[in-house]
């Protein structure tokens, strides 16, 4: 049964459209990799995934749920960055996955003492119980990026979204974050959705690959049309062969 | 080699540093004293020893009259005024910042407000604070506040717009309501501002609180300046607007000094 | 030192009006200029300023007080010679309350200019009933320009102060006037005070601006209404209230009521009592060791105070030059 | 839904801008009348339509004694003042801050000075400025610049250290002299800066401006305020302060286009 | 000859050494790339070669001459940010190379003429000239860096020092970075030093590749000695075999 259905989707800001007519349906437990030129809205769809948006036309529903308003638990999200509290320490920064939901956003008692516990194993699962008391500012990048990535799995999301999280890292850092992050899914399952700029990147992590880019093209005026997807490649097997197209593509065909 | 490239050494830049003071004292020494050689009682730039006695004087004789030493009892007035004129505007400036900060219904409704409120000279509207508020404590307070509220209220809410979008969408994702972001993303990241804000307010504080305390008072630092103006009492005023100054610097350095303190996280020391 | 350039600085007050209208009206220049002299003639709005001001050299000439030319300049060594004694306040200045009498004070604040010529009448009036300040609840330092908005205010149960604020308070229903400056007739003298040393090497100075004075005093006498509505606009009221302004000073329009009035017996009893107030306020300064610190000098050449110390001079020379035509 | 995430649409945004301002009138109205049914002749909170009649008199009815129409030669004579001393300040304060940012001397040697000018209250300095500087146009200049050139110079030179020593290094490489980076790295950047710096300065330079007038002018905005203020003229005094603040906006807003205008480059566009 | 001679060079700050017993000479027109861990004094060591500072001890000469006191026409650098001028538009960028060595740092007249038109023929070789009159913020970041080498370039320097200078650049503007400056430096014969976290890049682009590390470890105190030149290969013939090493290196051998 598929778990998150996206339904003709349009977005527009003002009269320019970003994104048009996109439709998939993705199961529970997938790794979807999102790639696509700069700015042809692989953000704002991700934007729409989480309900920070709402879109101009069509629908998201995740496990049959009427559409999300705004974003809320089920949707975890982790940027290229600002995704950590930099005035939180490392251990606070991952209770705060699991205390934000609370009237006053806090643990009081027995309550703070075990999840303290169950923050310092999370800690220790993602290798980061050695900083658990510095400040966010203290730690590399791929450090804080798998701080978030650990803070954001601490509220046990449905859906992890991820836009561009290894971006802003340098090259050793981020094979290492892939290993990560294939372990912690491994572990938990997770139905994931992850933007990036490197095809590579997502072919290697993603068991589906979804290709945006704009199918109509007007040379008179480039923002006439938004982007669709316009390949679903699937992307198992390591990823190899790459070409493998799992449906049919939405590419316009010359009449 | 170029001039941005000389660097003067640890006690040539020391020596720089007092140097212009130094200046400064001996400008005002030859002054005073071309002024004293031609009229022995002249009460303008008294000479730096006359300043120095009455300093002490000031300092330690208690008035005749109150049997209080007048010095002291016009700095507590005036920094309790000056403490709560800003302790208030600090806090409603941090609410009122945040809620504009984060609420478009209350950005919409008092954002274009406070912009022209804080374009209001505050000085010439005292007859209708009078009015309001008394001549007592109460109106000298609540010029501070009506003179820097509107511009903290600006800076703070400014800088919670600045807080990156993404910040209070991971704490959505995690499950915060409104009030759990503002309290717990927001508020704490306006913290290391607001004493930024205060710093900046402070200098403004200050001048309304002279400004208060020359128009109506019967004690605090302004008013003794402003009354002894009424004959010319250099001596004094030059204590009081080095006592001031003195206590100015105090307060900024102390911020800064808490705000490093009191606030490990702002420091990036990787 | 001679010079041909001179500065005098007055502020607005119901007998210094004149010394606008001087500079406007060109009378001033006409005299000036008879004299081979060329004199400025600046409004300041803050009186005290301008009495620092030329304590501090800036200005030739000041239109002050008798009370603030003691304190200020004369005891800040400056060598001043009252040039010209316009009026003593016969009801300009005021005492004045919400309810009660002036035994009622006991124990109530007082706002006024602290230190000013109110605060002296303030003292005469307690005198008068045998009290004294310190009986007070304090008196409350406040601006004149926010007096008619202070006594507004629930705060403030009584004012001292002088005119226009007086007519303006007394507009007010609840307002009740205790005691005026008309109790105490000829203490507070308005004067225009000069430079000593600058009137002794310059003559030519002190005639112009008396004989400058005296045209304007003789078309005042008359009832010029052209003349006393500028001055009434110059003061922010019109006609009708600068006239009663005038009605509570008792201007002297003939120099010789003037030079009278300052060879009169009287003023070295009031000039002792204005520096006792004075010494007793500390504004004398630290380094006075009694109010006979400052002396004065009268017309006829006899002195109060330290003799040896004499700062401010009554002088009527110039007043009599104008009264025997000779200017 | 979040009320953070709940946004008021145009028409009801248009409405809450309006609706502080209207409520604000209403209870000036509503306090207005019920001072003037108490008594007919309050002069403290004139109602509205007094002061549209006497701003509509303070605007066309030119002065009998001077022929001209005090309002506008208040103005003028207040903006005046007002433009040369921010416009001084901002020069000198370019100039200075330039020097600080840029050569290690200079830093060390008025760094120090300036921080602690910055701290004294130019308020109770007014005797000694006017005697050092005169009674005229000059004195009030001077104190609008006193006021605000300590804080424009510490604003204007810590953005210069801020400026990455990168681009101070890549200029060196290409051969400029430390002149050249002034004025072609440093100053450059430093212009938007400059503009913001002034629009945060005109605010204090309004009250020093007012300040001075109070004590020694015979025309200006703040000299007619407190000589009206001894008549409780709350009708002028209330038309002059919302021009004052009329005055102010424009001037705001008019840095701030210009800022957008001029500087095309501080936008990014990306 | 060699050309650059580096010879003996230690650098303290405060107390804490950061490299020590720095040695090497450098032919005119190598390219040299510069790696090793982070905060290992790399950027310190380019830092010097710019003669933006000078060393605790020792002396570096460029083409004999004495050791430089400040940055200057000889060395030009391209930083990973800032090393364009975002208040000039792309073509006054290319023509400050030239005249900011006037002294009012512009040209005049016929002169401007002449160099506007230099720095569209530089613009159209680095592929800039269809956005010459926008600003570097409109600009990519790879679109940045490419100005910022151009830049460098015009000023004819007699070396070229890069500090990671496409560390924020993503994979594949990466990629088209690196054909760009191995023509640039084709055309010109230009000595270069390369500072880069990646050392595929380093290999891929440089004729040696300097690694910095610390020779001497204290267990008690990890400040207490500073980075050295620990390997020095040779990586011409496409950098294959990375394992040949051009010189003794500096590693203590176990005693
Ligand atoms: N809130 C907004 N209002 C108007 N336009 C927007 C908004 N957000 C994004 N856009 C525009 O929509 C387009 C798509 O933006 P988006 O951020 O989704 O691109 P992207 O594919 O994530 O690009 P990148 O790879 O650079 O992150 C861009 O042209 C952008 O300018
Ligand atoms: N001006 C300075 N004063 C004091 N310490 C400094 C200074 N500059 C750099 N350091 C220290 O010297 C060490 C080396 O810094 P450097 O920037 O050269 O390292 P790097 O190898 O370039 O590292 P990265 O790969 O992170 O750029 C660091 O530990 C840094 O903290
Ligand atoms: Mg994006
Ligand atoms: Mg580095």
């Amino acid at each position: 049964m598929s778990f998150v259905t996206v339904d003709n989707i349009f977005q527009s800001y003002g009269n320019r459209p970003i994104i048009e007519r996109v439709n998939t349906t993705i199961d529970e437990g997938e790794f979807i990799s999102i790639v696509g030129a700069s700015g042809c809205g692989k953000s704002t769809f991700l934007r729409l995934l989480l309900a920070q948006e709402t879109p101009t036309r069509g629908e998201i529903r995740i496990d049959g749920k009427p559409p999300a308003k705004e974003p809320g638990l089920d949707r975890g999200v982790v940027f290229q960055r600002y995704s950590v509290f930099p005035h939180m320490t490392v251990r606070e920064n991952v209770v705060a996955g699991e205390c934000f939901r609370r009237p006053w956003g806090r643990f009081f008692g027995t309550e703070r003492k075990a999840a303290l516990g169950r923050a310092d194993e999370t800690l220790a699962r993602i290798g980061l119980d050695h900083v658990a008391d510095q400040y966010p500012a203290t730690l590399s990048g791929g450090m804080q990026q798998r701080l978030a990535i650990g803070q954001a799995l601490a509220a046990k999301p449905r859906v992890l979204l991820l836009d561009e999280p290894f971006g802003a890292l340098d090259p050793g850092t981020r094979l290492s974050m892939h290993d990560f992050l294939t372990e912690l899914r491994a572990e938990t399952g997770m139905t994931v959705f992850m933007v990036t700029h490197d095809l590579e990147e997502g072919f290697k992590l993603g068991d589906r690959v979804l290709v945006f880019d704009k199918p109509r093209w007007d040379p008179t005026d480039p923002n006439a049309y938004g982007a669709t997807i316009t390949y679903d490649f699937d992307a198992r097997d390591g990823g190899i062969p790459f070409q493998k197209i799992k449906e049919e593509t939405n590419v316009l065909q010359p009449a | 080699m170029r001039l941005i490239n000389q660097k003067p050494g640890v006690a040539f830049a020391a020596f720089l540093t007092a140097l212009p003071f130094a200046l400064a004292l001996i400008a005002y020494a030859i002054g005073s004293d071309i002024r004293l050689s031609a009229n022995p009682s002249d009460k303008l730039l008294p000479a730096p020893s006359t300043i120095l006695s009455t300093a002490e004087r000031l300092l330690t004789e208690p008035d005749k009259r109150s049997e209080q030493i007048l010095f002291w009892k016009d700095t507590w007035a005036s920094l309790v005024r000056l403490l709560l004129g800003v302790g208030i505007s600090a806090f409603l400036g941090t609410v009122v910042g945040l809620l504009i900060g984060l609420l478009p219904h209350v950005r919409s409704t008092l954002a274009g407000f406070v912009a022209v409120l804080s374009m209001i000279p505050p000085l010439a509207l005292l007859p209708i604070l009078f009015i309001v508020f008394g001549l007592g404590e109460l109106s000298k307070v609540v010029l501070i506040i009506i003179g820097i509220l509107p511009f903290l209220i600006r800076d703070l809410s400014s800088r919670v717009l600045e807080i990156p979008r993404e910040m209070i969408v991971k704490a959505e994702t995690l499950g915060a309501t409104s009030w759990v972001i503002a309290i717990r993303v927001a508020l704490p990241q306006l913290m290391p501002r607001l004493i930024q804000a205060v710093r900046l307010s402070l200098g403004p504080a200050w001048l309304f609180l002279i400004a208060a305390e020359a128009i109506a008072a019967d004690q605090g630092l302004g008013y003794r300046i402003f009354l002894v103006r009424r004959y010319l009492a250099m001596d004094v005023i030059l204590t009081y607007v080095i006592w001031i100054t003195a206590l100015a610097f105090v307060m900024d350095w102390g911020l800064r000094v808490l705000s490093r303190k009191a606030f490990p996280w702002t420091e990036s020391t990787l | 030192e001679e010079k041909t350039e001179f500065k005098v600085a007055w502020s607005i007050y119901v007998g210094w009006m004149p010394w606008g209208y001087l500079e406007t009206s060109g009378i001033m220049d006409k005299w000036a200029d008879k004299y081979g002299i060329d004199v400025e003639i600046v409004q300041i709005n803050d009186y005290v300023e301008s009495i620092n001001q030329y304590t501090a050299g800036a200005f030739d000439g000041v239109s002050a007080t008798n009370m603030d030319t003691l304190s200020i300049p004369s005891g800040g060594g400056v060598d001043t010679t009252a040039l010209i004694v316009g009026d003593f306040s016969n009801g300009n200045d005021a005492v004045i309350v919400k309810d009660g009498d002036l035994a009622a004070l006991k124990g109530k604040p007082v706002n006024l200019v602290e230190l000013s010529v109110s605060h002296y009448l303030l003292a005469r009036a307690l005198d008068s009933v045998g009290m004294k300040e310190s009986d007070l609840d304090g008196v409350i330092n406040t601006s004149d320009a926010d007096m008619i908005a202070a006594f507004a205010t629930d705060d403030v149960e009584a004012v001292v102060t002088w005119n226009p604020l007086v007519s303006s308070i007394l507009e007010d229903p609840s307002a009740t006037k205790l005691f005026d400056s008309s109790d105490i007739p000829g203490e507070i003298i308005d004067l225009m005070v000069v430079n000593t040393e600058t009137l002794a090497d310059n003559p030519a100075f002190g005639k112009a601006m008396v004989g400058a004075w005296y045209e304007v005093m003789g078309l005042m006498a008359a009832g010029d209404e052209a003349v006393l509505t500028e001055m009434a606009e110059a003061s922010g009221t019109d006609l009708a209230g600068y006239k009663a302004q005038l009605a509570s000073t008792e201007m002297f329009y003939d120099p010789a009521a003037a030079v009278a009035f300052t060879k009169g017996a009287d003023l070295p009893t009031t000039m002792v009592n204005v520096a006792e107030f004075l010494f007793d306020k500390g504004i004398l300064g630290e380094g006075a060791p009694s109010a006979d610190f400052v002396g004065v000098e009268y017309p006829d050449g006899a002195t109060s105070g330290d003799a040896g110390n004499v700062k401010f001079r009554f002088d009527t020379t110039y007043m009599q030059m104008a009264a025997d035509g000779a200017l």
